[in-house]
Order: C-alpha cells, then sequence, then structure tokens
C-alpha cells in the first residue's frame, strides 16, 4: 500500500511543472497543454484522497474534470485554430494585439 | 508470493504463446486474403512457395527484413521509428483481454484460455485501440511527405468519427448482457433457445443493428475497403506509410492485420457466441472444440472482410465522414434508444 | 512491492513532465504529456479507481491528445523561439516561483494531519460502483454537464468556421 | 501551410505571402494513378482542389518529327507508339490520311475494309476494357481490372493471331491488308463475341448500380456540352456531355454506313455519364464486330494500285513489271502527290486526326497528329476545380487519357 502522501507530493510536482510550463511557454498549444497538465495532477489528487476517505465522489468529479477538459480542449484548439488562420504564429505575445 | 509467481509464469507463458499464434495467424491470414481475392479475381494468387504458396507469407517476412531500412532525410526521426511501434503495440495488446476458449484441464493443471479477464475488458480494448491512433498519425506526420500528413490526417479523423459508433454499438451489448467482463459476455451466450437457436447475442431482439453499425465501424476503424481512405494507394500513393520501408512498414501492415484479427474475435465475442459451440467426443476434444469454434468464426469474418475488399470500390473522405456522422452515429443512438426499452420492458 | 512500483512510475511521470517542458517542437510536448497521462493511468489502477484509469486513457489519451496532435498536424507550427518581444522577465521568474510554490505545498503537506486509512473498507472504483454513484447522487450535475460539452462542440464548429 | 504558388508558365514556385493555407501538391509523374506519367500540380485548401494545372511532356520522344525522317511505310510502327492502347486505331487513322493523299480512298476493297472494322472495334473494346479496369481501380474496385484484362488478352491473342504483335501492330497498309488473315480466326472471334455480353454485364453487375460507386462518380467532374466544345472535347466524353457527334455516324469511313450500331450520349456530362457511354460503346462495338464478321465478304485484301501498292507477291514472281513497283516500293518507298490532308477518324477515345504534308517525295514533309488524349486533358482543370483529390482521380481515369498520345 502506497501512503497518501506519496501520491499528494507527486502531483504537486507534477502541478509546479504545469505552472512552470504555463508561466515560461510562449507557444499556445504548450501552454494549454500545461493546463491540462495541472488538472491531471488534480486529478491524481482526487482520486487518491477518494481512496483514502472511501467515498467514491472524489473519482465523479474527476469524471466531471475529464469531461470539462474534453469540452476546454474542443473550444481552445478551436480558438487557437482561428487565431493561428489570423495571425500565422502560434506566439501568446501576440495575442494582446487586438487588430490585424 | 509462490501463487504470484505461478501466476506471473503463467500469464507470460499465455501472452508468449497468444503472440506467437497471432502473428503466425496474421502470416496466414495474409495468405488466405491472396488467395481468396485472387480466387475472386479469376487468378491463382500465390502458388510458387510451398505447397499452394503455403510458405509464401515466410517468404514474404524474410523480404521485409531483408530490404533496406530507409529514413527520409527530412523527416523527424525519433517519431518516424515510434510510430510503428505505436501502432503495433496497442494492437497486440487488446488481444489479451478476449476469451478464446473454454476452461481446459489438463492433468491437474486448469488452464484458462485467456490471458486476463479483465472487468472493464470492453472499455480496456477501446482505450487501448484509442491509442493506435497515434501510430497512424505519426507516422504519417514524421515522414515529411505531403501525401503521408494527408493520409495521417484523414485516418486520425477517420478513426476518432468511427470509434464514435464503434462504442455506441457495443452499449446496446452492455446493456443486454449487464457486465463489461468479455469472459462473463461469453459466459452468457451459452446454452439454447428451443434446443435449437444459440443464446448468442445476434439473436437477441434489436442486437442485430448493433452488429451491423459495429462491423461497419470496424471495418472503418482498421482502415479496410470500402474505408481505406488512410491508405489509398490512388490518390494518396500508400497513404500515412508511404515513405515507410523493410520491417518498420511491415510493423504498419501487421498492425492492420492484427487489427482484423481482434475486431472480428470480439466480433465473435459480443454476437456469436464466442467460444460456443456443439461439444463432443473425449476430454481433450472437448477442450479444444471451443478454441475451434472460436477460430472459425473468425476466419468467416476474415473471409467476409476479404470478399467487400474483392468486390467494392472505395468511399471518398467527404463521403466516408458523412456516413459515419450523419447514418451511422444516429442509427447506433437509436439503437441503444431501442434496446434501453426493451431491456427495460423485459425487466 | 508497490512502493517500488510507484516510484518506478512516479519517476517516469515526472521525467515525461519536465520534458514536456523542455521540448521545443509541440509535437514532442504532446507526446511527453501523453506519457504523464499514461502513467497517471496506472496510478489510477493502483489506488482502485479502474473506471477512471481506462476512461484516463479513452479520454485523454484517446480522444483530448489526438485532438491536440491534430491541431499540431493541422497547423505544423515551427519550432518554438525563445526570444519574446515581451515580458522577458517571466522566463526567469517562472522556475523560481514554481519551485516556491512546489515547496509551499510539500510543506503544508508535511504539517497536514493526514492519518491512515482507518476504516478496512476496500474501496474499488468499479463501473458499476461509479455509474451507481453517479446516476444517483450527481445526477443532476451530469446532465448540466451533459449540457456544457454540447454547448462546447457548437462553440468549436462556430469558431472553426472559415468567416468568423 | 504553405505558402508557395506553382507558377506553370514559368515553373517556377511562386510565394504568396499572404494567400495562407494552401498547399501544393505534386501529383505525379510517379503516382500510381495519373495514368502513367502525367503530373498534375494541384494547389490545395486542405483536400479541395482550388486549381488543377496538368503538366506533361515526361513521355516526348518527338514521334511527329521523327515521322519526317521516315518514308511513309517505315512511319507506321510510331503510330502504334502514340495511343499505345488503341494501336489499330492509329495504324488506321494513318493509313487513312496516305490513302487520301495518294487518292486511294475510294480504291480499298470490301474484304480489306470489313477486316479493319473489326481490327478497329475489337481495339475499341480493348481500349475501353483498359479504360474500364484502371478507373475502376482508381475509385477502388479492385476486381474489375482483372475481369476486363481476362477479356482484354483474349483480344490482344486475336491481334497476335492477325499481326504478329499484341501492343505494337503495325497492321494496316496502304491499299488495304499486308495479308490474309489465319483461318481459324474468324471462328474464335464469333466465339468470344458471343460471350461478350455477358461479360460486360458481370463488369455492370460490379459498379452500375453500386451505391458507392453511384456517390464516387455522380456529379463529379461536371462539364456542360457548351464548355466541352469549346475546349475540343471529342469521343465519349464528349457525348456524355449531350452531344451526339461521332465521325461514324456524321463522316463515315471504312463503310461504317452499312452497320447498325447506336452513338450512346448522356446529358449530365459527369464520371458517371461517362462511364456509362462507354460502356454502352463496349455493347454497340460488339454488335458491329458481329455484323462485320457475319457479312465479312471474300475477295481481295489490297486494292490494285501498283504505284502505291505492294503487289502480290506471286504476281511479283511472275511479272517483270510487277517486280519493278514493287522494288522501288520496297526501295524508295512511295511518292504521293503534292499536296496536304488531314483525316479524322473515331478512336476509342475520340476524334484521331493525322494531318500530313506531301513535297511529292517518299517522306511526308511534316506530320501533326490531332490526338484525343491532347484536347481532351484540356478539360482536366475545370472539371476538377473546387473538388476533392479523390475526385481528381476519378476525373483522370474518366477522361481515359493515354500519356503516349499527349506527348507523342
Amino acid at each position: 500500500m502506497v501512503p497518501l502522501n506519496y501520491f499528494l507530493i507527486l502531483a504537486a510536482i507534477l502541478f509546479c511543472l504545469g505552472v512552470i510550463g504555463f508561466v515560461m511557454k510562449r507557444n499556445l498549444i504548450t501552454m494549454f497543454m500545461s493546463i491540462e497538465l495541472m488538472l491531471n495532477s488534480v486529478n491524481l489528487t482526487f482520486v487518491a484522497f477518494s481512496r483514502h476517505i472511501n467515498v467514491l465522489s472524489g473519482q465523479i468529479f474527476v469524471f466531471f474534470v475529464m469531461v470539462i477538459a474534453a469540452a476546454e480542449a474542443a473550444v481552445g484548439l478551436a480558438i487557437i485554430v482561428a487565431f493561428y488562420r489570423n495571425r500565422e504564429s502560434l506566439n501568446v505575445d501576440e495575442v494582446d494585439r487586438m487588430k490585424l | 508470493m509462490s501463487e504470484f509467481s505461478s501466476f506471473l509464469l503463467g500469464t507470460t507463458i499465455k501472452c508468449i504463446v497468444v503472440i506467437a499464434v497471432l502473428i503466425g495467424a496474421v502470416a496466414y491470414t495474409t495468405w488466405l486474403e491472396r488467395k481468396v481475392v485472387a480466387h475472386l479475381q479469376i487468378r491463382w494468387g500465390p502458388s510458387r512457395v510451398g505447397w499452394h504458396g503455403l510458405l509464401q507469407p515466410i517468404a514474404d517476412v524474410l523480404k521485409l527484413l531483408l530490404k533496406e531500412d530507409m529514413t527520409p532525410g527530412q523527416a523527424s526521426k525519433f517519431l518516424y521509428v515510434l510510430a510503428p511501434l505505436i501502432a503495433f503495440v496497442p494492437a497486440a495488446l487488446s488481444i489479451t483481454v478476449i476469451p478464446f476458449g473454454n476452461v481446459a484441464h489438463f492433468g491437474s493443471q486448469t488452464v484458462r484460455f485467456q490471458i486476463t479477464d479483465l472487468n472493464v475488458g470492453i472499455l480496456f480494448i477501446f482505450a487501448v485501440t484509442s491509442v493506435g491512433v497515434y501510430g497512424v498519425a505519426l507516422g504519417g506526420w514524421a515522414s515529411n511527405n505531403k501525401y503521408s500528413l494527408m493520409g495521417g490526417l484523414r485516418s486520425s479523423a477517420q478513426m476518432i468519427s468511427y470509434e464514435l459508433s464503434l462504442g455506441l454499438s457495443v452499449v446496446s451489448v452492455l446493456l443486454v448482457t449487464g457486465t463489461l467482463s468479455l469472459g462473463q459476455i461469453v459466459d452468457l451466450q451459452g446454452g439454447r433457445w428451443f434446443g435449437i437457436i444459440p443464446k448468442w447475442n445476434i439473436f437477441v431482439f434489436p442486437l442485430f443493428i448493433s452488429f451491423f453499425t459495429y462491423f461497419v465501424s470496424a471495418i472503418a476503424e482498421t482502415n479496410r475497403l470500402p474505408f481505406d481512405l488512410p491508405e489509398a494507394e490512388n490518390e494518396l500513393v500508400a497513404g500515412f506509410h508511404t515513405e515507410y520501408s523493410s520491417m518498420k512498414f511491415g510493423m504498419f501492415f501487421l498492425t492492420e492485420y492484427i487489427n482484423m484479427i481482434t475486431v472480428s474475435a470480439i466480433a465473435t465475442t459480443l454476437f456469436f457466441g464466442g467460444w460456443h459451440g456443439p461439444t463432443f467426443g473425449p476430454l481433450w476434444l472437448r477442450g479444444i472444440l471451443p478454441l475451434f469454434w472460436f477460430v472459425s468464426k473468425i476466419v468467416a469474418f476474415l473471409l467476409f472482410y476479404i470478399w467487400t475488399r474483392g468486390t467494392l470500390p472505395r468511399f471518398r473522405y467527404d463521403q466516408l465522414m458523412a456516413f459515419g456522422w450523419k447514418f451511422l452515429v444516429p442509427l447506433s443512438l437509436a439503437n441503444v434508444v431501442l434496446t434501453s426499452l426493451v431491456v427495460a420492458w423485459r425487466a | 512491492m508497490q512502493t517500488i512500483v510507484f516510484f518506478i512510475f512516479a519517476f517516469i511521470a515526472v521525467a515525461a513532465a519536465i520534458n514536456m517542458l523542455v521540448q521545443k517542437h509541440p509535437i514532442h510536448s504532446a507526446l511527453s504529456l501523453i506519457v504523464v497521462m499514461a502513467m497517471l493511468s496506472i496510478f489510477y489502477v493502483m489506488l482502485y479507481a479502474e473506471f477512471l484509469a481506462v476512461v484516463q486513457v479513452i479520454v485523454y489519451a484517446g480522444a483530448i491528445m489526438v485532438l491536440f496532435v491534430f491541431v499540431i498536424m493541422l497547423l505544423n507550427p515551427r519550432e518554438e523561439s525563445h526570444r519574446t518581444r515581451q515580458n522577458r522577465f517571466l522566463l526567469v521568474a517562472g522556475v523560481p516561483l514554481g519551485l516556491c510554490l512546489m515547496a509551499e505545498i510539500v510543506i503544508l503537506l508535511r504539517r497536514a494531519p493526514l492519518g491512515e486509512n482507518e476504516t478496512g473498507r476496500q474501496l474499488v472504483g468499479t463501473t458499476e460502483a461509479v455509474g451507481r454513484v453517479l446516476f444517483t447522487d450527481y445526477l443532476l450535475p451530469f446532465e448540466f454537464i451533459s449540457v456544457l460539452i454540447l454547448i462546447a462542440i457548437l462553440g468549436a464548429v462556430v469558431l472553426t468556421k472559415r468567416e468568423l | 501551410m504553405e505558402t508557395m504558388r506553382f507558377n506553370l508558365e514559368s515553373g517556377q514556385v511562386e510565394s504568396t505571402a499572404g494567400k495562407a493555407e494552401t498547399m501544393i501538391l505534386s501529383m505525379g509523374p510517379q503516382h500510381p494513378s495519373t495514368h502513367g506519367v502525367l503530373r498534375v500540380v494541384l494547389e490545395l485548401d486542405g483536400e479541395t482542389v482550388i486549381k488543377a494545372s496538368p503538366d506533361i511532356g515526361y513521355l516526348h520522344t518527338g514521334m511527329e518529327k521523327l515521322s519526317e525522317t521516315k518514308t511513309y511505310a517505315q512511319v507506321l510502327p510510331i503510330t502504334d507508339r502514340t495511343d499505345y492502347l488503341a494501336p489499330m486505331s492509329n495504324n488506321l487513322g494513318y493509313i487513312m490520311a496516305v490513302e487520301k493523299l495518294c487518292g486511294l480512298q475510294n480504291e480499298i476493297p470490301l474484304r480489306a475494309q470489313y477486316v479493319r472494322v473489326i481490327m478497329v472495334e475489337l481495339n475499341r473494346i480493348a481500349s475501353h476494357l483498359v479504360w474500364l479496369g484502371t478507373h475502376a481501380m482508381d475509385i477502388g474496385a479492385m476486381t474489375v481490372f482483372l475481369y476486363c484484362f481476362r477479356e482484354r488478352e483474349q483480344i490482344l491473342n486475336f491481334f497476335e493471331a492477325a499481326c504478329g504483335g499484341r501492343l505494337t501492330t503495325s497492321y494496316f497498309r496502304v491499299g488495304g491488308l499486308p495479308s490474309e488473315i489465319p483461318p481459324d480466326l474468324v471462328p474464335r472471334i464469333q466465339k468470344f463475341i458471343k460471350e461478350f455480353p455477358g461479360r460486360v454485364d458481370e463488369y455492370e453487375t460490379l459498379l452500375t448500380k453500386n451505391p458507392i460507386w453511384l456517390r464516387r462518380t455522380q456529379g463529379v467532374g461536371t462539364i456542360s456540352a457548351q464548355n466541352a466544345v469549346a475546349i475540343g472535347l471529342s469521343g465519349p466524353s464528349l457525348r456524355a456531355t449531350g452531344v451526339d457527334y461521332d465521325i461514324r455516324k456524321k463522316e463515315p469511313y471504312c463503310g461504317y454506313e452499312k452497320f447498325e450500331f447506336r452513338v450512346p450520349t448522356r446529358t449530365e456530362g459527369d464520371v458517371y455519364a461517362r462511364y456509362l457511354c462507354r460502356v454502352e460503346e463496349l455493347r454497340q462495338s460488339q454488335k458491329i464486330v458481329q455484323q462485320a464478321l457475319d457479312g465479312l465478304p471474300g475477295g481481295p485484301i489490297r486494292a490494285d494500285c501498283p504505284k502505291y501498292v505492294l503487289p502480290d507477291r506471286n504476281k511479283m514472281k511472275t511479272e517483270m513489271e510487277t517486280l519493278i513497283h514493287h522494288y522501288k516500293i520496297i526501295t524508295e518507298g512511295i511518292h504521293p502527290p503534292v499536296g496536304e490532308v488531314y483525316h479524322a477518324i473515331e478512336a476509342p477515345k475520340g476524334e484521331l486526326g493525322y494531318y500530313l504534308v506531301s513535297d511529292g517525295g517518299p517522306k511526308p514533309l511534316r506530320m501533326h497528329i490531332r490526338g484525343p488524349s491532347f484536347v481532351n486533358l484540356q478539360a482536366l482543370a475545370t472539371m476538377c476545380e473546387g473538388r476533392l483529390v479523390a475526385d481528381v482521380v476519378a476525373v483522370i481515369g474518366s477522361l481515359d487519357i493515354v500519356l503516349g498520345e499527349i506527348d507523342r
């Protein structure tokens, strides 16, 4: 039996890597992937706690997070594609320009 | 711990045997395909290497192994090498949960003809096969060839679309059987109605519709005619594996045939009673016969595959997508509703 | 035994996550992320959440990440360059900030009163158990989320239409 | 994806900054379904074709120029190699042009004319069979291909029996035929022709009503009758648009007016219409061959015109004058009168015309071939615009082009 702490620390490491990626990366798609990494690490804590306190709710939340992540990916990637069409770039620094 | 190690040993042996048999089966599926298609087309097919060309698959493998292994100069090398592996491994993995025979007794040992009976068996297969898309998509992308890229894009779109109707058509089977474990699904299909009709799922009322949607989407999932758009050789040269040669190409080839076998095996398991069939004779024969029924059902499916290949022309890409989304998905959705109504009415 | 397995896979997960940040081309990052997700699926199995483990692979690796790879292949962007015009300090600040955050969480975890699993009950997240809870206690959120995903589909379709 | 545009005129790849998202796909010259060495430069938006520019010349062998250095008899083998799927038609077109040049067009004996019709119509069947097989294969139906080649093989055997060559027949001669056909050939062809309608039914069961085939071909590669005439389409591709133009009917040659047959037309002008027209032509050609075989007259096989036509070999051995004519024709070749002539026949692919200029010498001063494939290929760009890549393949297949004739 692996202690709960191990999972939580692993999740923390993954979450922070996600944060670092989100702050450092300038590519919209990679930033988006960093967000997914954060979501995943949170999922891991949910499942770990669910196991720890013997309630299934945690797993249900993970299920919901996955569905939301799917929705987010669909919309987010659509936005990225639209952005790329207009700017021919994926650099996030160019998002703030309002006009073409 | 000894129980654990004997389990480990048993499973390892099973895995090795299954993979070996599977690859042999693939080799002879290619032989079967070439032979049957040849006879459909009034020619002989392989007939020089061995009796009726029976050694042809071995010659083919040797040829593939000995061919020069080329990598395009501008290709993304790592992904280019990785892609065939990504395609191959999930295909081989998905066979692990399929029960291909009854429990047999050899002396004191009892052997179950299934590597492992997961209680999420079907979901496992879906999970594993959904990873297989990467092999095709990345293979197409990494080759740095426009034809390959288009093949890769086409195939990822196609596989995602048809996975939907594939999943939905399986849902109605789950509604009727009430379990995700393939072993239990097969067990439920034992016995007969009125002493004649076997209790196969295909004969349960709305399930023949789901069999239809399942099999059509399965043909699309395995990229076979009339849905072989990703490698449509007349438009895209060879699609995603245009640039592949030697054993890397062989891996893709192997994957396609393993997928055919897996899909047929799942169809057999879900709809045609798996390994069930008449058993008779001495004990050893009773142990072997289920295996025989299972294999013959799969061969029947493979023959159907080959027959369609010999008969039908190919869809166009947009028609394929329209067929999937406008016909198959609504049909399988309606079928799920119908099945649940039937199940509710029975309960 | 389990702990050893955990450490092996945890190491792979972290390495893959770091690789995701280090890689310049988005497609390599995406592949690393897929590895992380596969590892998480293994952890779910270790935590007896078998349904989630499978769904993790189907949804994340099989659908979401395919979408990512698909978009990357479609746009075929060049390798990322780190020469950004603005916000250069983020580059410098990012790593320390993240490390600080990590340190905080770890310190908090060490203080948190996390006892061992008190009840002897072994909770297994089978499909049936998860489904039962989902369709009784969480029916309303479930319905809401299905509407949400429908809206997302519509949104994605509208966004990718050529004339915005 | 790529901001480059291929300029066919200059042969350069130009940058079109700001016009992103189009991809240049060079389809061919080594591509499984561009029927030889055709290169089509496609400008794609996703999979939609914005512009299709055929790029030809990969098979150029200078046949027309080469003909100016050969005697009239030596040009004949060159014509085999233009449309190599219909060598008999090419031979006939060329030979008839030379005959016209020499003023022999009314001297050809009836038997020779009938044999010519039989051979040319068999060749039409063979050519259409290759078209049908490859066209079906382009759309993914493999089996038809082998069925078609089974019948084509028999026809090639007939050619071999008649003239010794299967693809490079070089069969007809100025004034008639080189030799009498073998005695067993007529019953063999009879037998084949009797079976043939059943074989066509066989192909049609696989395709004509197949829903996938219909979806792939109906409404694809449409061209209006007006456009088709403007481009100069001919043959089945033209008739599929509703224009009832067949040289065999409009300007009968070789005694086509004696045979009863229908010229199939459709009005849709799409790939499916072209398919139906050609399949019907298979049946009509079968009828013509049947009639020609039934009414095959006896008599001489060469015109009696010693200045242009080789004499009978036995006569040559006994008559001094004939020997001299033979010697002159063999050593110098024939000397048609000064003038120019154009003669067109209905080849399997459309109007095949030979234009010859004679300065009175033994070699043509100029020869030009009006090949149907070359003209029909022009329609490709209009037919493909706005369609998908897969349609390009279907359209190329339906145009039935042979690169040997296009590049010449």
